[in-house]
């Protein structure tokens, strides 16, 4: 197993160093500079401050340099919090950057992972019921009606009217801050898991295994928890990893409507004032947690299938 | 092709095509018919209404702003005093336009992208997925920053950028619809009768993996449609007094007050989107009848 | 009679992807055989899953790379030397019938293009209505009606479906006909039909079959002469009456004596010679003759040297214990 | 391994959320938050890039500076400049040396004393180059100060010399009636010198490294989530300081702003939505507060295409077109005052008011003819319609005002004379536009770091890098000159409105209205004058509860 | 051979599946019995029928079949039982062993978790009881070193070893009855030899009764008692194995017996049966085989008579007239 991750992120490796490099000549070719400010900066502060973030080399030795300080672990420093290193922006001592997001993520996945797979099990065993029609019914209203349209007006009910959440911020990461955004979250992501568990499991029930399992005389009960549940949890483990780590990088609008200090709005912050090292980490780290999260679904994958263990 | 049967003086049956029993089993989905039918009304109605109103969409009122619906403006107006009935559907003109051309071109790019790539196999394939990787790597801001500098701001730049993007998971499915096909007898019947790969490609595989990828193209208009909302916001592509449902439910969220600013945009988007959605469904089940 | 095929020493390995760290491994699918197969003859080739006998089908019309030894067609192309051109000259003679009627056809294309699809690829000047009276021709010849010109293959049943793959094979004229199990999926009744086919066609059109097939009682019926293999190499070939009367080969023996046969009176009274253990596999197969795992004569020679092939009253056998089953029998 | 793999991933996933959970109670020693009594929760709109005086160059960066750090002057709510650091200071007849005697006895947040050198070491920060302040401007009228940012000098050269322990003296180039005022801006913020030096010039601004001389210390900075002060003990003014805790929100979107406040998260607001104005006021009255600011919202016609270079009756009958009233009235709603001068009736105590274009008088119709009139003079009707674009940043203020100025122009000059398109852009590339003069039509505005009329002329001055329409009149930057080196104020003003006719004669811009903004206070909150704020700047220690 | 009172009795029993094109009429009105320790072999084509059958005895049907008729087992009636009393006699009086070895076992759990799960459910023993008759069963059918390999996964097995995993594992509470669905058609035919050569072994030794699906004559040759040839889910013929094959009087069993190459005798050209099996959607009323019998009457097109031949042969066919 080790060695399967291991090999795992090595093959990822040259994938990463491309989409560094890619990443980082884009970025460098952008237009606009990250020092611009409606009051335009005197030619001798802007080439001090340049200077400061190598900006006066040639883009070769950027990169070069920018690589090496990668090597090392560093991300740089950032050129919209000036003089902060974007280490610290990210994955800060306080509650903020990363750790925000992280939480906001799992919590979300730990309401919306049993829920979806309750429901979608169940509609699927029940399939072509009312309850299963209103499962299906809700998965598309649901990815019909954007986090833009749901968002706003949950604050507006449970916020401005009744006054029963915080209308945003994250607090410390409590109860009454956390429940807003986590349920926009969950509503927006549970459809979709219900789905593919529903649609696994039917074709789990259809298959010969489970017939076999009938003939046997075993309870419907028995043949669910035993039989049927590791083959219908693998396509919704594949649907999972890339989940998850989108709501990592990408709950941009959650985060937007909530005002919560997470990677989403670090990273269209950073887009809209050319914070290249920002841009870069984002983007490094957004990369390789996907490649992660590519892995741990592998991982779960050989858990949950003798087949392709080695 | 083949010449014609009647050149031969023959009474052949006509062709019953395979779309056409796929059509028959769609029809009896009544929920996906009426789905189909809703899209096209609105279609209708987006490309009519703004043509044949009286007011047009851009037309600024001093006098009327933020009116609730009422008889002359049957959405009633936004805060320029303009008519949000006509803005709806030419905003609904510019949204299915953009998700349609935005599709096509997804389907032809990643269809013939993961075709080649799925059929090829080995190192090719490896080196085209890898491709594939490293672009999903980039920011999409960046990339769309980048595109308007470039070639200037217009509203086809914008299905450009959604397409750059979209193509990507296109080129991923249908890569691996091709990779069951390319094992499929048929295919090694057209080998063994000297077909040329090319030629099975576009023979054999695009015509077979393209069940799949319409009910797919048809899942991902409604994407397309929530992109195009996210680009308007940064300034790439719909821009004012050209309007789009993004744009209209973006603004509309920003003013709650006035309600129907987001009722009638998000109304008509959710409906298209779920319609969408249905067909979707619907030619799912017609063209893999279980 | 001429030598329309002359397979010399032929091997079609394969080789699993080698991982990190990992060395490769190579599945032996066909390893060393040599045959010669005559015009106008049938020649069956038997033996159970796995033995390599579509790996062999499917290297002589392409379908698997060649990985050592030769396969000369017609004296002139040597298949495993063959460039892109050769190919089509070899696809013109040798044409291929598959085992699953159904998936053999492109469900998007009607019956006419997709019997038509050969003509127009090997032949892409001929006249576009020579090619639809070829089409009508050749579907009047395996028994289609022409009305169903122009529909699809999901509206066929398996057996109309082998019809058509059948003619799709035939509108080539070729000269070698290779069955891959081409009856094997069908039902019975249609199973008749098919084999009954495949004799009137080879009749009438002077063609040279090779039929593969694990049914044995089919093989015996369509073929002249049979080949028998087994984990990739030749165990018996020879003369249909011989091998099914006199097999040599402890091998062929334990078959045959495994086909269960329609008949009660004669299925009470068989003795069956139960084949112990299991089938070795093909990415490490024994070192010398590669039955020796299983055979219940094998002794230390059988087990450390491969058996060359010796000739028997026109019967190719290869066993160390051939002798001794002749004597017996 | 005899756990079922099932139970393994389970645990795997339950320990993952366990590791979150508990990194949430570890990382939990963060500020409470809801409405403590003496904590004020603040929308200050944005994240402050940078809590480093001498780099700050934003408005949520200087308000906050503001609590942290105190200048050797200070503003009042009314903009005058009053006593900082410094409690007196004495100013030479030539007006070119100041001299500030400091406070006694007073310190750093850290118990440090303040001293005469920590001032000498914040002013050589501002011009230093490698600091690379954006408003190393501020110290270029100081003797050296320009050399030194030309990076000719060494920052030591600079003429502020500690004459004694609490005694400062600044020699200026020429004389400046706003020096004063300079000193209390937030970017020469005294910092302590020790500080930084042991920190280093980009550490230092964390919490719990940074050492203020400011009503308040800085104690927690989550990005983009929240930036915590409280109360510096050390003050000199600690006593009257009333409110404990300060925590500054930036909430980037209006409505979010507005939910929260409504929620009562928030107990003062930075910007809402435009469109709320009316609604807000009038179910809000007492906690509405509508405030006129120093700053000016303009139109840049682009001066390097021919096409407005050329044509000055063209750019006339634009600017002429443009019903002003109708637009704050109508468009905007708030009653913003409608601008037809260069500079604002504000600026220094109204020094430069009266300056308006004499056609604003005129009735409505009259503007519509005269300008149809210039219009038609200038070349253009059905048969040459004049192509004009207006480029903007995204954002609804922005997009409403360039819809409402081009149905305007098209309303005016008929919809076959004029095709206005309209052009939003995401602010970086806008930016980058509009400073290498690649638009047609760019929307502008000023708001004044100080009350200086000079925030304004500079705007319009030859070569100026703020100068975006790229107007260049050489007898306009001659008469600045001029009243720079002057030493008599009444001189000064006579120049500068000379020079002001000029550039508006010029019309190289539009001047629109004089900015406005609304915001919502809790009726708790008590002790801050915001309506005679038009700077808006605002310090923490005049709330009071 | 055996006594009167049969083990399974079938009457009437008829299967409908409703489809998106309509009714798909899999059975009908079937009806034979099955004796103690009889070896029964159904045999016929595709569509013909005859697992659904097996499956509605099961109560194995997938959810949008329609059964009617009765199914009666050692005298219960097993149409309409309570899934729960169904529960107690699948899998421990009655057997079932399916064509697919591979995708039949669950290939996510151990054979050791599949074959104890069963002991412990009809017999009430305890884990390790349960794994050490596991383990003496497969040994049982021959499976070498049992002890280790009852602790891999399905796919580490080869066919034919999987096959007897199977069959074991439907052992195990020694059921009076084994259904067995084509279980050697995957298989190679020496492979089949031995599931053969196991199954007959097996009946003698637990004195079960089994019904045998199958569409190779050979296979009934080899292995049944008694015979019962489906067509279009009708049964046109059931007779005792000397008699279907000495004296079959269906035409479609003669015709289907003349189809067949076999490797004992030497024919030039095959009897074929005209035409294609029948659309189960749209059967004709009477005889299924009507259109490609050429011994077709016009009395075909009504309802068929089933003609008791002798007490064991039993013909549906015009052919034979009730005497």
């Amino acid at each position: 197993m080790l060695k399967f991750i291991l090999k795992r992120i090595l093959v990822s490796i040259p994938t990463m160093l491309a989409i560094i490099t890619l990443v980082f000549f884009l970025v460098h070719m952008t237009p606009g500079n990250p020092f611009d400010g409606e009051r335009a900066l005197s030619p001798e502060a802007l080439a001090a401050l340049m200077h400061q973030y190598r900006l006066d080399l040639p883009l070769w030795q950027q990169y070069l340099m920018y690589l090496d300080d990668l090597i090392h672990g560093s991300f740089g420093i950032s050129m919209k919090y000036l003089g902060q290193p974007i280490n610290q922006l990210l994955f800060p001592d306080n509650m903020g950057g990363f750790w925000v997001t992280l939480q906001l993520s799992v919590y979300t996945m730990m309401v919306a992972v049993p829920l979806g797979i309750l429901v979608g099990c169940y509609a699927g065993l029940h399939k072509n019921s009312i309850f299963d029609k209103i499962v299906v019914a809700s998965n598309i209203f649901f990815t019909a009606v954007p986090t833009m349209v749901t968002g706003p007006l949950a604050v507006l009910l449970f916020a401005v009217t009744l006054q029963i959440f915080p209308a945003g911020g994250w607090g410390d990461g409590d109860f009454m801050h956390v429940f807003m955004p986590v349920a926009i979250l969950t509503l927006a992501y549970t459809p979709t898991i219900a789905f593919v568990t529903r649609g696994s499991i039917i074709d789990v029930l259809n298959s010969n295994y489970i017939r076999t399992a009938r003939a046997k005389g075993l309870p419907t009960r028995k043949i669910l928890f035993k039989h049927a549940i590791r083959p219908t949890l693998l396509p919704v483990v594949s649907v999972l990893g890339p989940m998850f780590a989108g709501i990592l990088v990408g709950a941009v609008v959650t985060e937007q409507i909530f005002t919560l200090p997470g990677l989403g709005i670090l990273t269209t912050n950073a887009a809209t004032n050319r914070d290249y090292n920002m841009i870069m980490a984002i983007t490094i780290f957004g990369s390789s947690l996907t490649i992660i999260f590519n892995i741990i679904v592998d991982i779960c994958y050989m858990l949950l299938d003798p087949k392709i263990k080695q | 092709m083949l010449a014609k049967t009647k050149d031969l003086n023959l009474d052949i049956p006509k062709a019953k095509g395979f779309w056409s029993n796929v059509f028959k089993r769609f029809a009896k989905n009544k929920l996906a018919l009426l789905s189909l039918s809703i899209i096209v009304i609105l279609t209708l109605m987006c490309i009519f209404v703004p043509m044949l109103s009286s007011i047009s969409y851009d037309k600024t009122n001093w006098s009327e702003i933020l009116q609730t619906p009422n008889a002359k403006h049957l959405f009633g107006t936004d805060n320029l005093g303009r008519d949000l009935f006509v803005r709806a559907f030419i905003g609904g003109r510019i949204t299915f336009a953009i998700a349609f051309a935005a599709a096509l071109v997804v389907l032809l790019i990643g269809i013939f992208y993961g075709a080649i790539a799925g059929y090829v196999g080995g190192k090719v394939d490896t080196i085209m997925m890898r491709i594939v990787d490293i672009l999903y790597g980039i920011p999409f801001l960046f990339f769309c920053i980048l595109l308007i500098t470039l070639f200037g701001n217009s509203v086809a730049l914008s299905f450009v950028a959604i397409a750059a993007i979209s193509w990507l998971d296109m080129a991923r499915i249908v890569r691996g619809q091709t990779l069951g096909i390319k094992h499929k007898e048929y295919v090694e019947a057209a080998l063994v009768s000297g077909v040329s790969n090319l030629k099975i490609i576009t023979r054999h595989v695009i015509p077979n993996l393209l069940g799949v990828v319409i009910v797919y193209a048809a899942l991902t208009v409604p994407n397309m449609i929530v992109l195009s909302a996210v680009l308007s916001f940064f300034g790439l592509g719909v821009t004012e007094p050209m309007t789009s449902w993004g744009l209209l439910i973006a603004d509309g969220a920003q003013n709650m007050e006035s309600w129907w600013l987001l009722l009638f945009p998000a109304g008509l988007m959710t409906i298209t989107l779920l319609s969408f959605a249905f067909v979707a469904n619907g030619l799912r089940d017609a063209l893999d009848p279980r | 009679m001429n030598k329309i095929l002359e397979v010399k020493n032929l091997k079609v390995h394969f080789h699993l992807k080698a991982g990190f760290l990992k060395p490769q491994k190579t599945v032996h699918a066909v390893d060393g055989v040599s045959f010669d197969v005559y015009e106008g003859e049938t020649l069956g080739i038997v033996g159970e899953s796995g033995c390599g006998k579509s790996s062999l089908a499917r290297a002589l019309v392409g379908l698997n790379p060649i990985t050592d030894g030769n396969a000369i067609f017609d004296s002139k192309i040597d298949l495993a030397k063959a460039n892109s051109k050769d190919w089509d000259e070899v696809h013109k003679q040798v044409q291929f019938i598959f085992q699953d009627p159904v998936a053999a056809l492109d469900p998007r294309m009607t019956i006419a293009e997709i019997i038509a699809e050969p003509l127009q690829t090997l032949y892409p000047d001929m006249n576009k209505n020579k090619v639809m009276s070829r089409v009508l021709e050749t579907m009047k010849l395996v028994g289609l009606s022409h009305n169903q010109i122009n529909r699809y293959p999901t509206e066929f049943s398996g057996g109309q479906c082998q019809r058509i793959g059948i003619a799709r094979a035939l509108i080539l004229n070729p000269k070698i006909l290779i069955c891959d199990e081409s009856v094997s999926a069908l039902d019975v009744s249609i199973k008749a039909q098919i084999i009954n086919l495949l004799q009137e066609l080879q009749r009438k059109l002077k063609l040279t079959i090779l039929f593969i097939s694990h049914d044995l009682s089919v093989v015996k019926h369509i073929s002249d002469r049979i080949l028998v293999m087994y984990l990739g190499n030749i165990m018996e070939l020879g003369d249909k009456g011989v091998i099914y009367k006199n097999p040599m080969h402890p091998y062929t023996n334990a078959l045959l004596s495994a086909v269960p046969v329609a008949n009660p009176e004669l299925e009470k009274h068989k003795e069956t010679k139960l084949l112990e253990g299991e089938l070795p596999s093909p990415l490490n197969p024994p070192k010398g003759c590669v039955f020796s795992t299983r055979c219940t004569l094998a002794d230390e020679k059988c087990r450390t040297m491969r058996p060359e092939k010796s000739v028997f009253d026109n019967t190719i056998v290869c066993c160390y214990k051939a002798n001794y089953n002749i004597t017996k029998n | 391994m005899k756990l079922k793999t099932i139970t393994k991933l389970v645990i795997i996933v339950s320990s993952l959320g366990l590791v979150t959970g508990i990194t949430g109670c570890f990382k939990s020693k963060s500020a409470q938050t809801g409405n403590h009594k003496d904590m004020i929760v603040v929308d200050n709109g944005e994240d402050a890039p940078t809590l480093d005086p001498a780099l700050t160059q934003d408005t949520q960066s200087s308000r906050i500076i503001y609590d942290l750090f105190e200048g050797l002057a200070s503003f009042d709510q009314k903009m005058q400049t009053i006593p900082g650091l410094a409690e007196t200071w004495d100013i030479s007849k030539d007006q070119l040396t100041y001299t500030f005697h400091l406070r006694q006895d007073m310190k750093f947040s850290d118990g440090t004393p303040i001293t005469a050198n920590d001032v000498v070491f914040s002013f050589q920060r501002i011009v230093d180059p490698k600091v690379a302040s954006p408003y190393n401007i501020l110290g270029s009228n100081i003797v050296n100060g320009q050399a030194i940012i030309d990076n000719k000098l060494p920052p030591s050269a600079l003429a502020v010399s500690a004459i004694d322990k609490s005694t400062v003296q600044i020699k200026l180039v020429h004389p400046d009636a706003s020096f004063l005022a300079i000193c209390a801006m937030p970017n020469l913020g005294i910092v302590s010198k020790s500080n930084i030096n042991k920190y280093g010039n980009n550490d230092w601004t964390q919490p719990g490294k940074m050492v203020n001389s400011g009503a308040y210390k800085l104690t927690e900075w989550v990005i983009k989530g929240y930036i915590l002060l409280s109360k510096n003990s050390y003050y000199y003014d600690a006593k009257d300081v009333s409110i404990n805790q300060v925590k500054f929100m930036p909430i980037v979107d209006f409505s979010s702003s507005l939910s929260q406040y409504k929620s009562g998260n928030i107990d003062i607001t930075y910007r809402l939505p435009i469109d709320q104005y009316k609604t807000i006021k009038r179910e809000m009255p007492e906690q509405e507060h509508t405030v006129t600011q120093e700053g000016l919202y303009y139109y840049d016609l682009n001066m390097t295409l021919p096409k407005f270079r050329d044509n000055l009756k063209l750019r006339q009958a634009l600017s002429m077109a443009v019903d002003r009233s109708a637009l704050v009235k109508v468009v905007l709603g708030q009653d913003q005052v409608p601008a037809y001068s260069y500079v604002t009736s504000t600026v220094e105590a109204g020094k430069f008011a009266g300056l308006d274009y004499d056609w604003a008088k005129w009735s409505r119709d009259k503007q519509i003819t005269e300008a149809q009139k210039l219009f038609k003079d200038s070349g253009y009707g059905p048969n040459n319609p004049l192509e004009i674009s207006i480029s903007y940043n995204t954002n609804d203020l922005h997009k409403k005002v360039a819809l409402a100025i081009g149905s305007m122009w098209q309303e005016v000059f008929g919809e076959n004379s004029i095709h206005v398109t309209i052009a939003n852009q995401e602010w970086k590339t806008f930016l980058k536009a509009r400073n290498t003069a690649n638009y047609d039509v760019a929307r502008d505005g000023w708001i004044a770091d100080y009350d200086s009329v000079d925030s304004y002329t500079n705007l319009y001055q030859c070569g100026n890098p703020q100068n975006n329409s790229k107007m260049c009149n050489k007898e306009y930057n001659n008469l600045l000159a001029q009243a720079q080196q002057t030493a008599s104020p009444e001189e000064r003003v006579d120049l500068i409105r000379k020079a002001i006719q000029i550039a508006m004669d010029e019309y190289g811009v539009i001047p629109l209205y004089q900015y406005t903004y609304y915001r919502l206070i809790n009726p708790k909150v008590k002790g801050y004058e915001i309506e005679g704020n038009h700077l808006d700047h605002v310090q923490s220690k005049w709330y009071k509860f | 051979m055996s006594n009167n009172t049969p083990i399974l009795e079938v009457r009437d029993l008829n299967v409908e599946f409703k489809v998106m094109d309509g009714i798909v009429k899999a059975v009908n009105g079937l009806s034979f019995k099955a004796y103690d320790q009889e070896i029964i072999g159904v045999v016929g084509e595709s569509g013909s029928g005859k697992s659904q059958t097996m499956l509605a005895v099961m109560g194995l049907l997938a959810n949008n079949a329609k059964v009617s008729g009765s199914v009666k087992f050692m005298g219960q009636e097993l149409i309409g039982m309570p899934a729960r009393e169904l529960n107690k006699i699948r899998g421990d009086k009655i057997g079932m062993i399916f064509q697919d070895p591979m995708t039949s076992l669950n290939p996510y759990l151990k054979i050791s978790s599949q074959m104890t799960e069963v002991l412990m459910l009809h017999k009430g023993l305890n884990y390790k009881d349960a794994l050490n008759q596991s383990i003496q069963m497969l040994e049982h059918v021959k499976i070498p070193e049992a002890k280790n390999r009852i602790n891999l996964y399905p796919h580490e097995f080869s066919g034919g070893m999987r096959q007897r995993v199977m069959i074991a594992m439907t052992l195990l509470t020694r059921p009076k009855m084994l259904i067995a669905d084509e279980p050697t058609t995957a298989l190679d035919v020496t492979v089949q030899a031995q599931i053969l050569q196991l199954l007959k072994e097996l009946r003698k030794e637990m004195g079960m009764t089994i019904i045998f699906i199958t569409h190779d004559m050979g296979v009934v040759a080899n292995l049944c008692d008694r015979v019962n040839v489906m067509y279009g889910g009708w049964l046109m013929e059931t007779a005792s194995i000397l008699e279907t094959f000495n004296n079959p009087m269906h035409p479609y069993t003669q015709a289907l017996l003349s189809a067949i190459p076999s490797l004992d005798s030497e024919v030039d050209k095959l009897q074929t049966i005209p035409g294609e099996p029948p659309n189960l959607l749209n059967l004709p009323s009477g005889c299924p085989f009507q259109s490609r019998c050429d011994r077709v009457t016009e009395a075909c097109k009504s309802s068929i008579p089933l003609n008791k031949i002798n007490p064991r042969h039993v013909v549906k066919c015009t052919l034979y007239g009730n005497k």
